[in-house]
């Protein structure tokens, strides 16, 4: 615990942290999000204890408006259905609420992306016998398909991101423009990609995700390293304003009370 | 016919046998961990098992070569790592070949649903463009007869028999669950037959936020098992071991770790309270 | 957005237009009679209604002529008789000819169902051999793609604003209900906007069985309206005037009569406060 | 109420009271039923009052096992649900308890009926025009395909025992063999007809209801002067045992306390 106090005080960050961060500054006002495990808990929590407390949380294990005030270890710890407006059935949660267009914002992580933010969370190598077997779908594919818009979070490495996905679980973009046209309709799937080295947004005429703000100390070449295909680098490119001391320390307020939990 | 009160020993061999379609189910919350345990013990062979979220228990099921097919959509260890069982099965072929039939949980829940109804099919508007579309016979596409709109549609499930958790069961066999309680109603009423663990038995229900009451005519048995979803959890009643599920990721990924501690911990034991004890001494807090 | 307090006046004023679709739901148990009331207070024209179960309420709105369609599955007078203005409008076309859509109670169902989920239709198996199937445009047939059976489909409702009446909402304008709750949640999350009317403003909800909860962001408006059920009820806060529906079946039968009742208890009424003043003074009990 | 208890000596009977009984009488052990407004529901009570006492009563408002100690004045009174085992939404009675085949036998009325058990609860006269509007389809036409059986209740008259419906609202059996072999598939249709006057049954022989039993002081005269097609009379003919003294007392009782209710 004296170790992160002094992180704290320097202003410094893991690239974890920067990534759950930036990723948080992406809900606003009353939106409402669908929330995956992992980081993206991490980082919708953190924007509600932050900027963004009117943000509304929905699990997909039932849980609608839950307000969890530490890391739930799980989407379905009792945390988030004790603090819940109402929990409903998982079926109900799928149709009546995420495919019925209920939600704003979709928060998925995954194991491999592609430049139209495709992602693969089901297996590495061929289908029939991967070399590493993923967990699969869980709620993904109808997250990126139902929600408003949909936020991608994941570590920057030239594996994850690649050419070619060994296996496509959710569709971000149609590579066919009058499929991408019908899935429009209901809803306008991922929009920006949060990783610890940089953020990427989808470009309409490009008709891929771009790089548009890198991370404090994190140069194109550290990015182009690790991207698996010639990723476009916006005209407009940024740089991430740093995490505040206000944000980190919320951050590590609920990492910490999470590890109590334990 | 109500619900009759079983040991979980006798209701396993009773309503699970060999080749059977078994969905335990539970999201996080609720998992009927003791009864995963007792089909092992008595040693249940060439199961199809189903479930949207597989976690340990089914980890535990595939590992010990119970399985020869699982039906999901997502498995892992939620926060904790992989289900390393489950993935040597898929990758190598340990300790057989593992079937596997998957869904995303929005299709795994209208299986549910569709099942539930007593419908040969639900429909739902996903898989569009993913590999899961083109690969599983078990995803078609249907036109809406109105609007000439093509959605996905998916068969119902079809189910021998059903395990949940619940908190209580009354006198007559009614049983309520609160909290978290994912998709355990459809489990139930999807299923041919179906057995219930319970904290406990009570003489009346208090209302809870979210419950959800099972008639005892819809339950074959009923067994008290307290923490019988160990190291799951049962709202009001336990808390989630959350220490069990990152060790698990220590104790699955090796073969031999694995099966030691299945041998001392569920084969060697004879019942859920000796499990609990066993772990004890062990010096788990459970 | 979170639902917004407005009296009933003002939310009428606001989410019911001419021309709309509009349900206010209820089954026997928390019927919206404040809000149709207000409604024929208004004067509204040209409105198709939907309800499973249309009663005194809708009798009441098509016979003041604000009614040119009627979506439904059992019109009636439970336990008491007919809705007479509704068998005028059908069988005499007074006070003016009514269209009319119907289904069975389970193909309504699905039809909530389908639009509370976001798809074009529904899936059920029923109407086989009805004479309903034969004439309505809205019950197509569909196989099932996996084993070929024939189906009955139906479209999901288009419904601009639905109007429910719930027990209670908290300060942040969830509503919570309980008892029998019927299709009302259906109904809310199938409209584009949505009125709730409570009995009272509460702190915290108290657990209650088969409780209900529709958070605040799927509401547009909560109006505080005591017995807003009235002569139906709210459990917990009122009983069901019985004698008021075996009343109706004297004074809807003729027109003159029914033009009459509705003048003194409702034209002339300011609100629904009023209306309850209305009929204490002619000795009845409310 | 002291005429009322007058009767009870004599042990005399409305014809009203008689069909409440014999109808009561169909329901037996621990059949789950599924119950109509009106003499339906008074029926499916005196079962569990007198003879029946484990019959589950389910509701289409939702409540699963209600358990009323009077006769509700509505499908949708506060005394079925705070007496229910359960309450669940009304599109799930229809979806996961109805359709699914979890409904023993199916208690209906009807306005019109005809020889296959087909009956009319919508129209008389033209659907367009129609000279009498009656209330529609509710429950029954998913009631008769999806229950075990149904045993059908109404008074019996010429205007009701039709031999050829104005509206087909829900099937009873099909004239087309193979349609009916498809419907039986979810359950056997209507079995019973009980009226004021007689019992009638399917025979799958003649495919038709025939009488099987007259109320006591009933011809066979009565019956076919009521009955609008040539209706068999079974060569098993028999007469109705006579409402007894414990059936008639638990009646009036239950609808005693109906009375004082209002």
């Amino acid at each position: 615990m004296t170790e992160v106090a002094e992180i704290d005080t320097a202003l410094e960050w893991t690239s974890d942290e920067i990534m759950t961060v930036v990723a948080a500054r992406e809900l606003t006002g009353e939106m409402v999000c669908f929330v995956g495990i992992g980081l993206p808990s991490k980082a919708a929590i953190l924007a509600r204890a932050t900027h963004a407390p009117n943000v509304t949380l929905v699990y997909e294990s039932g849980c609608i408006g839950a307000k969890p005030d530490r890391l739930p270890p799980s989407i379905g710890d009792g945390v988030l259905s004790r603090t819940a407006d109402a929990v409903v059935s998982v079926p109900e949660i799928f149709s009546y609420w995420l495919q019925a267009g209920r939600i704003d914002v979709g928060f998925l992580g995954a194991a491999q992306v592609d430049k139209r933010g495709n992602i693969n969370t089901t297996a590495v190598g061929e289908y029939d016998r991967p070399t590493v077997r993923l967990p699969g779908a869980g709620g993904a594919p109808e997250i990126t398909t139902s929600c408003g818009t949909v936020i991608i979070t994941l570590r920057h490495s030239a594996r994850a991101f690649v050419e070619k996905l060994d296996f496509v679980t959710s569709v971000g973009h149609f590579e066919d423009e009058e499929l991408e046209r019908q899935r429009a309709r209901h809803g306008h799937g991922p929009q920006v990609i949060v990783t610890d080295l940089c953020v990427l947004r989808y470009q309409p005429s490009s008709r891929e995700f771009e790089v548009t703000s890198l991370h404090p100390g994190v140069s194109v070449e550290d990015v182009l390293a690790q991207t698996g295909w010639p990723v476009i680098i916006s005209d407009d490119l940024e740089e991430t304003a740093p995490p505040t001391k206000e944000e980190l320390a919320a951050l590590r307020r609920f990492s910490e009370s999470s590890a109590h939990s334990r | 016919m109500n619900a009759r009160p079983l040991t979980l020993s006798d209701a396993v061999a009773e309503f699970v046998h060999d080749g059977d379609t078994v969905a335990l189910e539970g999201f996080t919350h609720l998992i009927p961990f003791a009864a995963g345990h007792e089909i092992i013990r008595q040693g249940r062979r060439d199961l199809t098992l189903v479930r949207m979220t597989p976690d340990i228990i089914y980890d535990q099921l595939i590992g010990m070569g119970c399985v020869s097919k699982l039906i999901f959509s997502w498995a892992g260890n939620p926060g904790a790592g992989s289900l390393h069982r489950f993935r040597d099965a898929v990758e190598n072929g340990y300790p057989h070949p593992l079937e596997i039939e998957e869904h995303s949980h929005a299709g795994m829940a209208v299986r549910y649903q569709a099942s539930a109804s007593g419908l040969p099919f639900g429909v739902l508007r996903g898989y569009a463009g993913t590999d899961l579309s083109q690969l599983s016979p078990t995803i078609r596409w249907i036109t809406c007869p109105f609007t000439g709109e093509e959605l996905a549609a998916v068969p119902a499930l079809s189910i021998d028999v059903s395990v949940i958790c619940a908190q209580q069961a009354d006198r007559r066999g009614n049983v309520m669950m609160w909290g978290i309680t994912g998709v355990q109603k459809e489990a139930v009423l999807s299923a041919k037959h179906s057995v219930v663990l319970v904290e406990e038995i009570v003489d009346d229900f208090t209302p809870h936020v979210n419950a959800v009451v099972l008639p005892s005519w819809t339950i074959d048995a009923v067994s008290v098992v307290p923490s019988g979803s160990y190291p799951s959890y049962s709202e009001d009643y336990s808390e989630r071991a959350n220490d069990f599920y990152a060790q698990w990721e220590g104790i699955s990924r090796d073969r031999v770790a694995f099966h030691a501690w299945m041998t001392n911990h569920v084969l060697e034991t004879k019942d859920h309270a000796a499990f609990m004890e066993s772990l004890t001494a062990i010096g788990v807090t459970t």
